[in-house]
């Protein structure tokens, strides 16, 4: 069955995301993905976001984490502090981030390329993703794979990923066991390494090769012992996607990269 | 100084950012001792709430989220009354910050997420305050701000938190790092965010500024606590009997607000909760115009500066037949599609 | 007119209440005096109670600070956290104590008798009285005027006056500006000596001698300059009083000593 | 370390209370990891509640104010039980300490009011406790409770504030001072208060234990937030929808409960805002019996160890008449008087 990335993208984040879990989400892919395990695996993954929307049900792709679709018919309109001091208790088990730059331990720039004080180009800044990959249990990233983004360095570390490796985050005062856990783009998904907490390729998608994948990164990527081949999408699940999650094609209609 | 930290007894300045606002609560007491506590009418026009509460270099804190719930009417004043040298608190501040920016009102702002306008794109006359270095900038987080704004409002001069630790956000901040005098851990210290005047849009208030607010109320709770001033616009003026019905309710209470203004879709062309949904239309277009100083001049000049208030805006924009289809979308009454 | 002590008391306490302030009151005489004062000179005088009442409009005296007429038909059914954050904003002028022991500053014992691991007689302890009294601008007392209550040195301090002296509030850590302002007893009215910060009569009541204040003092009470006698309550006050704030005589018809 | 703090490095430990419960939001953090977040149906008897959810030795906070929406149900089923070495945090806890204390299932507690029903008067049978030595004591203020329970809300392990400086209230308490980071400005630190359960009534609840209080929460949001396990008694179960239908309304969100116990006229004797009054009556009795131990005795026997559930105990005080009474109360369809 034909699929294109951004499909196979939003099915691979879907299914790491546990049943009984919640979830901080934003707009776009991550949405789409919590909405797709709701409606597969995951009856019971509950949806938060971070301006305060909890638990709704969700009528159609939001196109602000603060408009009224994020609380739907929700369990709780809540507020920012509420959701923030949710995750920072522990309660939250995943969230989702984007940015403009990511290294090989995670970190995250969505602030500035260039000097800070007269930046080549200005990004919005942290907004929340800095909260959520510091308190949330696990950080997942969706982003287009290539070599401008995925580099040896970022020109400012918005949002802790490992850092500089095993033990940094604790040493520097996050809540320890948090961190990165998924890296989804449209050429394959990473995981870390135990030991390093560097990047690891654990599968690749179907029809890209390992060499399209080192080319595209910018640093040196570890790959687990069996780099296994992404799983595509399911005909049940591309018929979730299409018909009930985005049947504008708001997001799957977009270019993954 | 990791050494003393560690044994309970440091105090580490990690962040190299300017604090633009004192967070002493003493100096804020004494402010508030003074602020009136009286139950008077304070309903009044936008233009007379601006000029009245808003003084040049004044700092701002916007109430709702970016697109959501936001006090536009108040925004396009300011801009017309030119006022000047603003700071702002850039709590997920998107067409918000995208106004003053176009209107060169701020010099300076504490970020957490500025220039974008989340999916819809990012405002190139945004960025250009950032990437000409026209404006002074200090990095934090949402949930920094928030717990700035929660550490005021609980009149505290700081809130410890476990976020920012080891990033360029906590370097470019005024944030602080402690130690946690009963488990030894580090924590990041917070300085308190007292605004000058915080400028917020609810669904309905009396006139004495007792006001509540349908869904998520974001940070306002604490905003309009922490504010020294406080403009509300409201989508109505509801007598005080509906307030004192329901007391559950009440958001905020009279005590904290200095003008009630009445402006119904006063959160357009931004979403407001249970009213009308955002328009995307126009809000494509102000990105369009703002990439370019040619096209956004004479964008402001029709839309802002060359009307006289919020109401000839909204005529331009469509009027209550435009109102009507946001209505409908925010009902979902046309099916599922949101623009 | 016929009055009693109880009614006096309340009289010279709502007086005191400025209009167009705020006020924390617990139950009985000093919920009283803020209903009195709101009927009288002070229409604006804004009452909260501590467990999240604010700006009720008093159907009947409350029983409890947390009763449900302490929001009847109140601005705002708020929290004990909300209420006690505006006092430590500095939103608040005034809060009403009273209790077991009261020293010359002004430092209130409603703890323990006796040893603190094995008292002689427990009271309920601070409440919200240390918080209000740290935090609000002004604190009032209410109390019976006797030697066992008005003590050289309460055997413990629960709540804050004027500590050692003049500064001791403020080195100890306490906001500046705050403290106590007025002690209302069956016997007399005080206020604090501006150099030394100890108790100080300003008005003694009718028909009570400058010797009754001393032989029921266990500690060297200061004299203003100009003692007055206490403005015995009008005609008004003792109608609205006994019509108005409290026709079942739950309070006025109460001892004062 | 005067000396220190002034510079804005010291810790000063004024308290030499006991802490009772560790402050260390790592350790909770990894109780809270493990926590469902399932939306399961969590509808069940008390007894099953209790028996569940309630360990000898657990640290247990109590929801409302004392007479005001108390769980009196389930502190009946504690006694019951037959519960032991229980500690309590004493956030004015009135009726609900006084029923503890002559059950006798304490062994600690965090004072900021107890053994006093307010106006009401003192219990006697309270007073023993302490009087005779036989229960742990730590001092604090409502304030400081409240804030206490914020902090483990907010996941920190400390919240400062501006009480307690000066007096022996501090002194008996387990609280730290510190210098403020960015004002050098003393600072009370009030260690994070997790509660091992947590016991909370309210109006109504959907099975999953979404929760929504009318009038005035207290502390109940946070402690709600702040507590390991939560029992919820609740005036009425109601369906999911009524809570979708209005999520502005909901307090206490359903993964922050564990059991859902329907209970009509739960909070008896205490206040019932929007439903019931207290029972005065019965609250004097309480006071007056539990001066002796001689009479409280058989009264402990006849309403609480001699009844099968609260509904016996309900019949007991007068039943679904006397109820009716204390509804009219509450609506003042009687006049004015309260009692």
């Amino acid at each position: 069955m034909d699929y294109n990335a951004m499909e196979l993208m939003i099915c691979l984040a879907a299914r790491a995301l546990e049943d009984g879990s919640t979830v901080v989400v934003g707009t776009g892919a991550p949405c789409a993905a919590a909405m797709l395990a709701q409606k597969t695996h995951a009856p019971n993954l509950m949806i938060l976001f971070e301006a305060g929307g909890v638990g709704p049900i969700l009528p159609t792709m939001p196109i602000s984490v603060g408009d009224s679709r994020t609380f739907h018919k929700a369990i709780m309109a809540s507020s920012m502090p509420d959701v923030m001091e949710a995750c920072q208790r522990g309660m939250i088990d995943y969230c989702f981030l984007g940015g403009a730059q990511i290294d090989k331990y995670g970190n995250i720039n969505s602030t500035v390329i260039g000097d800070f004080h007269k930046p080549k180009v200005r990004f919005p800044g942290s907004g929340g993703a800095n909260d959520l990959a510091s308190l949330c249990w696990r950080t997942m990233v969706i982003t287009p794979h290539d070599p401008r983004r995925f580099v040896e360095k970022v020109d400012f570390i918005t949002t802790p990923g490992y850092l500089t490796g095993k033990g940094a985050r604790e040493a520097a005062g996050l809540p320890p066991g948090t961190g990165p856990y998924k890296i989804i783009t449209n050429l394959c998904v990473m995981g870390f390494d135990d030991e390093t907490k560097r990047m690891m390729v654990e599968s690749i998608h179907p029809g890209v090769s390992q060499e399209d994948v080192v080319k595209n990164t910018g640093f040196e990527l570890l790959w687990a012992k069996k780099v296994a081949t992404s799983e595509p999408p399911t005909e049940e699940e591309l018929r979730i996607l299409r018909e009930e999650v985005d049947p504008m094609r708001y997001i799957i209609g977009r270019q993954a990269a | 100084m990791a050494e003393t930290l560690e044994a309970g007894l440091g105090v580490e300045d990690i962040g190299t950012g300017k604090l633009f606002m004192d967070p002493d609560p003493d100096k804020a007491r004494e402010f508030f001792r003074g602020k009136s506590r009286a139950l008077t009418d304070k309903v009044m026009s936008v233009k007379e709430a601006v000029s009245r509460f808003v003084q040049d270099g004044d700092y701002v804190a916007i109430g709702g989220f970016g697109t959501n719930r936001i006090p536009t009417a108040v925004l396009h004043e300011i801009l017309r009354q030119g006022k000047k040298n603003l700071g702002l608190s850039g709590h997920t501040a998107t067409h918000d910050f995208q106004i003053m920016a176009a209107g060169g009102v701020i010099n300076r702002v504490d970020v957490a997420y500025v220039v974008g306008l989340e999916a819809r794109g990012l405002s190139k006359a945004a960025r250009r305050l950032f990437e000409e270095a026209r404006i002074e900038v200090c990095e934090w987080t949402n949930a920094a701000l928030a717990w700035r704004y929660k550490a005021a409002a609980m009149g505290i001069p700081f809130m410890p938190a476990r976020i920012m630790f080891g990033t360029d956000t906590a370097r470019y901040s005024a944030a602080k790092v402690i130690a946690c005098p009963f488990t030894g851990k580090k924590l990041l210290a917070l300085p308190a965010l007292y605004p000058d005047v915080a400028i917020i849009h609810v669904h309905r208030a009396d006139k004495y500024g007792n006001a509540q607010i349908d869904g998520i109320s974001v940070s306002d709770l604490d905003v309009a606590r922490a504010a020294k001033k406080v403009i509300l616009t409201t989508e109505r003026i509801v007598s005080e009997d509906v307030i004192r019905g329901d007391p559950t309710r009440t958001a905020i209470p009279y005590f904290c607000v200095d003008a009630v203004c009445e402006v119904r879709y006063g959160s357009y062309p931004g979403n407001m909760p249970y009213e009308y949904f955002s328009d995307e239309d126009h809000l494509k277009e102000w990105l369009a115009v703002d990439s370019n100083p040619e096209t956004l001049e004479p964008f402001l000049e029709k839309y802002i500066y060359g009307t006289k208030d919020f109401q000839e805006y909204l005529e331009l924009c469509g009027g209550e037949h435009r109102m009507e289809e946001l209505r409908r979308l925010e009902f979902l009454e046309d099916g599922l599609g949101a623009s």
